[in-house]
C-alpha cells in the first residue's frame, strides 16, 4: 500500500494532478448546482410577488 | 407604397410591440406617437432595416423590404438621435461625404442648395465642432435633401430645433411629399403635418392587447 | 469602387486632421521597443538576439491599441448607422475603414521599424525582410483586429477586452513574422515564412470583412 | 406567436434534461471509477517515465475536452446565428466555463507531469503552448459574454467570436507546431495512435468517456440555470415596464 502511494517517487506530482482534477470538477459541479438552486429560489420569490400584484390589480 | 404587417419587436428580452401594421402611400405621411419606451425609435429602425423584426412582413412597392438590406437602404433616409457630424470636417465636407457615399451628385452647388433649405448656407465652411445642437441637426437634415430618396424616416427630428427651423422642416417635408415622397416621423406633437396618419404605438403593447381581450 | 475610395479618403482626412491619434501609435511603438534595452540591459548580442521578436510584439500591441477607435467614434456619433444605410455593402465599408486605418497606423509602424532595428542592434541582413514581413503581416493584424473592434462596440471595458479577444488570434502572424526575420539573419530559409504570411493576409482579406460586418450589424441592432 | 422563442417555455428540453441527467451522472461515476482503477492498477508504468506517466490519464483526456468544448461552442454558436435557436445560445454559454476548467486542468496537470520530466514546471512544448492559447480563447469568449448588459447582444457578439476563434484554432496549432520544431523538438507525449499500447489506450478512452459524461451532466445543470435566469429577467422587465 505504501509503495502504491509513493508512486515510484513521483507521489508529489501524481496525486496533486488527480486531486486537482477531481477537486476542480467537483467544485464546478457544486457551483453549477448552487447557481441553479439560487436562481430557482429567486424565481419562486419573484413570481410569488407578481401573483400578489396581479391579485391586487384584479380587485 | 410602404407597408408593414403583423410586426413584432423584441428588444433585449422585452416584447416592445406586437401585431403592428402600417401603410403609407406616395405623398403620404405617418406620424408615430406614444410614451417613452413604447417603441417609436425601434419601429423607425425597423423600417430602416437596422433592426430585424422578430416576425412580420414589410413591403416597399409590393416587394419584400426585409430581403435585401442594401436595396432597401438605397430607398430611404434615416435621421436618428445622433447627427453624424464630424467635428474636424467643415459642414460642406460633412454633407458632401454623406451625399457622395450614396452615389449622389456631389458638386458644391447642389450641396449648398440643400444647406440653404435649412438656412445653413452661411455655415458651409465652419468645422463641425463649432456647431450648436440645433445647427448640427439642421446639417443632418440638409444631408437628406442633398441625396434624394423617396422614404424619409425621421426620429424626433424637431429635437433641438427652434420654431423657425421647425417651419423650415415643415416646408421641406411638404415639398418632399408633393414630389411623391413618403415621410414617417416620430414626435412629441410639436410639428404640424397635414393629412398625416397617426399611429399610436402603445396600442400594440402586450398590456393594451391583454386589456382589450379582457 | 468610387464610393470605396470616397470612404477611404474621408477616413484619411479625418485621421490627418486629428493628427495626434496616429502619431501616438507610432510613439507608443517606439517607447515599447526602447523599454527592452532598459529592461534587459544594453548588451549588443542580447539585444540583437531578441530584436526581431521585440519589434514584432511591439507592432502587435500598437496595432491592437489603435484598433479600439476604429469603429468607436462612428458608432458614438451615429455615422455608423448611416454608413450601414449607404449604398455600400457593410463588408466593403469594413474593408474601406481597415484600409484607411492601415495607411494611417500600419504604414508609419513599418517606416519606424528600421530605426528601431538599428536601436536593437539587429544585423543588417534582417532589415529588408523585416520590412517585407511587416508589409505582409500588419494588414492581417488590422483585418483581424477589425472583427474584435466591431464586437466590443457598446460593451463595458472596451480596450482591455479587445486585447483579450484579438491578441491570441495574432499569434500565427507573430510566429511567422519573427521566424522570417530570424531566418534571414541566420542565413536559413525565410521565403516559406513570407509566403505563409502572405497566405494569412489573403485568407483574412477574404474572411474578416464578412465577420466584421456581422459584428457591426449586431452592434447596430 | 410561435416565433417568440424567448418567451416560449422550453418544456420539452427540460423533460429531456431530466431524463438524461441521472444517466449522465451514473455513466460518469462508473467510468471514472473504472478509469481510475485501470489508470493505477492495470496500466503499466512507463519504462522511461516510471509512475509519473500515470498523469497522462487525466492530462490527455482533459486536453481533448478543452478542444471538444470549444468545438461545441463554435457549433452551437453557428446554430444560434443561423437558426436563431435559443437553446443553442444557452448551451454555448453554459459550455464556456466547463471548457475553461478542462483547459486549465490540461495545463496544470501538464505542468505537474513536466516537472519530473524536464526539471521545470513549464516548458514551451507544442501541446502545452497550444492548450495555453486555447485557454486564452475560452477566457476571451467568457469575457465578451460578460461585457454586455443586453443578453441578446452578448449572445450574438460571442457567437461571432467563437466562430472566428474556431477558424483560427487549426492555424494557431499549425503555427505553434512549426515554431516548436524550430526551437525545441521535445514533447512528453506523442499521441500517434498506433504506437500506444492498448493497456494504456483503454484507461485513456474510459477517462475520456467519464469526462464527456461529466460535461453532459454539468452542461444540463447550467443550461437549466440559464433558462430559469431568463425567466427571472423577464419577470424583472415586467416589473419595470408593467407589460
Amino acid at each position: 500500500m505504501g509503495e502504491f502511494l509513493e508512486m515510484g517517487g513521483y507521489a508529489a506530482f501524481v496525486w496533486p494532478a488527480y486531486g486537482l482534477s477531481f477537486g476542480l470538477l467537483a467544485l464546478l459541479a457544486w457551483l453549477s448546482l448552487k447557481g441553479l438552486k439560487d436562481t430557482q429560489k429567486m424565481f419562486d420569490r419573484l413570481s410569488a410577488d407578481a401573483e400578489i400584484d396581479e391579485r391586487k390589480s384584479d380587485k | 407604397m410602404f407597408q408593414g404587417k403583423d410586426l413584432i419587436c423584441i428588444r433585449g428580452e422585452r416584447l416592445v410591440f406586437t401585431g403592428l401594421g402600417f401603410s403609407v402611400s406616395p405623398g403620404g405621411a405617418l406620424v408615430l406617437i406614444g410614451p417613452n419606451g413604447s417603441g417609436k425609435s425601434s419601429l423607425l429602425r425597423m423600417m430602416a432595416g437596422l433592426l430585424k423584426p422578430a416576425a412580420g412582413k414589410m413591403e416597399w412597392n409590393g416587394e419584400n423590404a426585409l430581403d435585401d438590406f442594401d436595396e432597401h437602404a438605397s430607398n430611404l433616409h434615416y435621421v436618428g438621435h445622433h447627427d453624424a457630424v464630424k467635428p474636424v470636417l467643415s459642414v460642406l465636407e460633412n454633407v458632401r461625404f454623406w451625399a457622395g457615399v450614396r452615389g449622389a451628385e456631389i458638386d458644391d452647388k447642389n450641396i449648398l442648395t440643400a444647406l440653404d433649405a435649412f438656412d445653413s448656407k452661411h455655415l458651409a465652411d465652419i468645422p463641425g465642432r463649432f456647431l450648436s445642437a440645433g445647427q448640427k441637426r439642421r446639417v443632418n437634415l440638409a444631408r437628406i435633401i442633398a441625396a434624394p430618396a423617396p422614404l424619409w424616416l425621421l426620429d424626433e427630428p424637431t429635437t433641438a430645433l427652434d420654431r423657425a427651423s421647425i417651419s423650415l422642416l415643415d416646408k421641406a417635408i411638404k415639398r418632399h411629399r408633393e414630389g411623391g415622397g413618403i415621410v414617417v416621423l416620430s414626435t412629441h406633437a410639436d410639428i404640424d403635418i397635414e393629412a398625416a396618419t397617426i399611429l399610436d404605438i402603445s396600442d400594440y403593447s402586450l398590456k393594451k392587447i391583454k386589456q382589450g381581450a379582457a | 469602387m468610387k464610393q470605396f475610395a470616397f470612404l477611404v479618403r474621408r477616413d484619411l482626412s479625418l485621421a490627418f486632421r486629428q493628427g495626434m491619434d496616429s502619431m501616438m501609435v507610432v510613439v507608443f511603438f517606439v517607447i515599447a521597443v526602447v523599454l527592452f534595452p532598459l529592461g534587459v540591459g544594453p548588451e549588443p548580442s542580447t539585444l540583437a538576439r531578441i530584436s526581431s521578436g521585440v519589434i514584432w510584439v511591439a507592432a502587435l500591441l500598437s496595432a491592437m491599441l489603435s484598433l479600439e477607435r476604429l469603429f468607436q467614434t462612428d458608432y458614438e456619433d451615429g455615422s455608423l448607422e448611416l454608413l450601414a444605410l449607404s449604398s455600400l455593402p457593410l463588408e466593403v465599408t469594413v474593408l474601406a475603414k481597415v484600409t484607411a486605418h492601415w495607411i494611417t497606423t500600419g504604414l508609419p509602424l513599418i517606416v519606424a521599424a528600421p530605426v528601431l532595428a538599428v536601436l536593437m542592434q539587429m544585423e543588417s541582413e534582417g532589415f529588408l525582410i523585416l520590412i517585407v514581413a511587416l508589409l505582409l503581416g500588419t494588414p492581417s493584424l488590422s483585418l483581424i483586429g477589425a472583427v474584435g473592434a466591431a464586437l466590443i462596440l457598446g460593451s463595458r471595458r472596451g480596450g482591455v477586452l479587445l486585447s483579450l479577444l484579438v491578441l491570441p488570434l495574432y499569434i500565427p502572424v507573430l510566429i511567422f513574422g519573427v521566424s522570417a526575420v530570424d531566418g534571414a539573419i541566420g542565413g536559413y530559409e525565410f521565403k516559406a515564412q513570407l509566403l505563409i504570411l502572405g497566405g494569412f493576409f489573403i485568407g483574412s482579406l477574404a474572411l474578416t470583412p464578412w465577420a466584421g460586418a456581422a459584428g457591426l450589424r449586431q452592434a447596430l441592432e | 406567436m410561435a416565433d417568440l422563442h424567448r418567451f416560449a417555455n422550453p418544456t420539452r428540453f427540460l423533460k429531456l434534461a431530466g431524463l438524461i441527467q441521472p444517466w449522465a451522472l451514473a455513466v460518469f461515476l462508473i467510468s471514472a471509477t473504472v478509469g481510475l482503477y485501470m489508470a493505477f492498477f492495470t496500466a503499466p508504468a512507463d519504462y522511461q517515465q516510471g509512475e509519473s506517466a500515470r498523469i497522462m490519464y487525466v492530462h490527455v483526456p482533459a486536453s481533448w475536452m478543452s478542444m471538444f468544448c470549444y468545438t461545441v461552442m463554435a457549433v452551437a454558436s453557428a446554430v444560434s446565428l443561423i437558426w436563431k435557436h435559443p437553446l443553442a445560445d444557452v448551451s454555448a454559454r453554459a459550455t464556456a466555463p466547463i471548457g475553461a476548467a478542462f483547459t486549465f486542468l490540461a495545463l496544470a496537470t501538464g505542468s505537474l507531469w513536466g516537472k519530473p520530466m524536464w526539471g521545470t514546471w513549464w516548458v514551451w512544448d507544442a501541446r502545452l503552448t497550444s492548450v495555453l492559447v486555447l485557454l486564452f480563447l475560452h477566457i476571451g469568449y467568457m469575457a465578451l459574454q460578460g461585457a454586455f448588459d443586453d443578453r441578446v447582444r452578448a449572445a450574438k457578439a460571442s457567437a461571432i467570436l467563437a466562430l472566428v476563434g474556431f477558424v483560427n484554432v487549426p492555424i494557431i496549432k499549425f503555427s505553434v507546431d512549426w515554431w516548436n520544431t524550430l526551437h525545441q523538438p521535445a514533447s512528453v507525449v506523442k499521441m500517434s495512435g498506433s504506437s500506444i499500447h492498448p493497456s494504456m489506450l483503454w484507461p485513456l478512452l474510459i477517462m475520456a468517456i467519464a469526462f464527456k459524461a461529466y460535461y453532459v451532466w454539468v452542461l444540463l445543470v447550467r443550461m437549466r440555470q440559464e433558462l430559469v435566469a431568463n425567466k427571472v429577467r423577464i419577470l424583472r422587465l415586467k416589473q419595470v415596464h408593467g407589460g
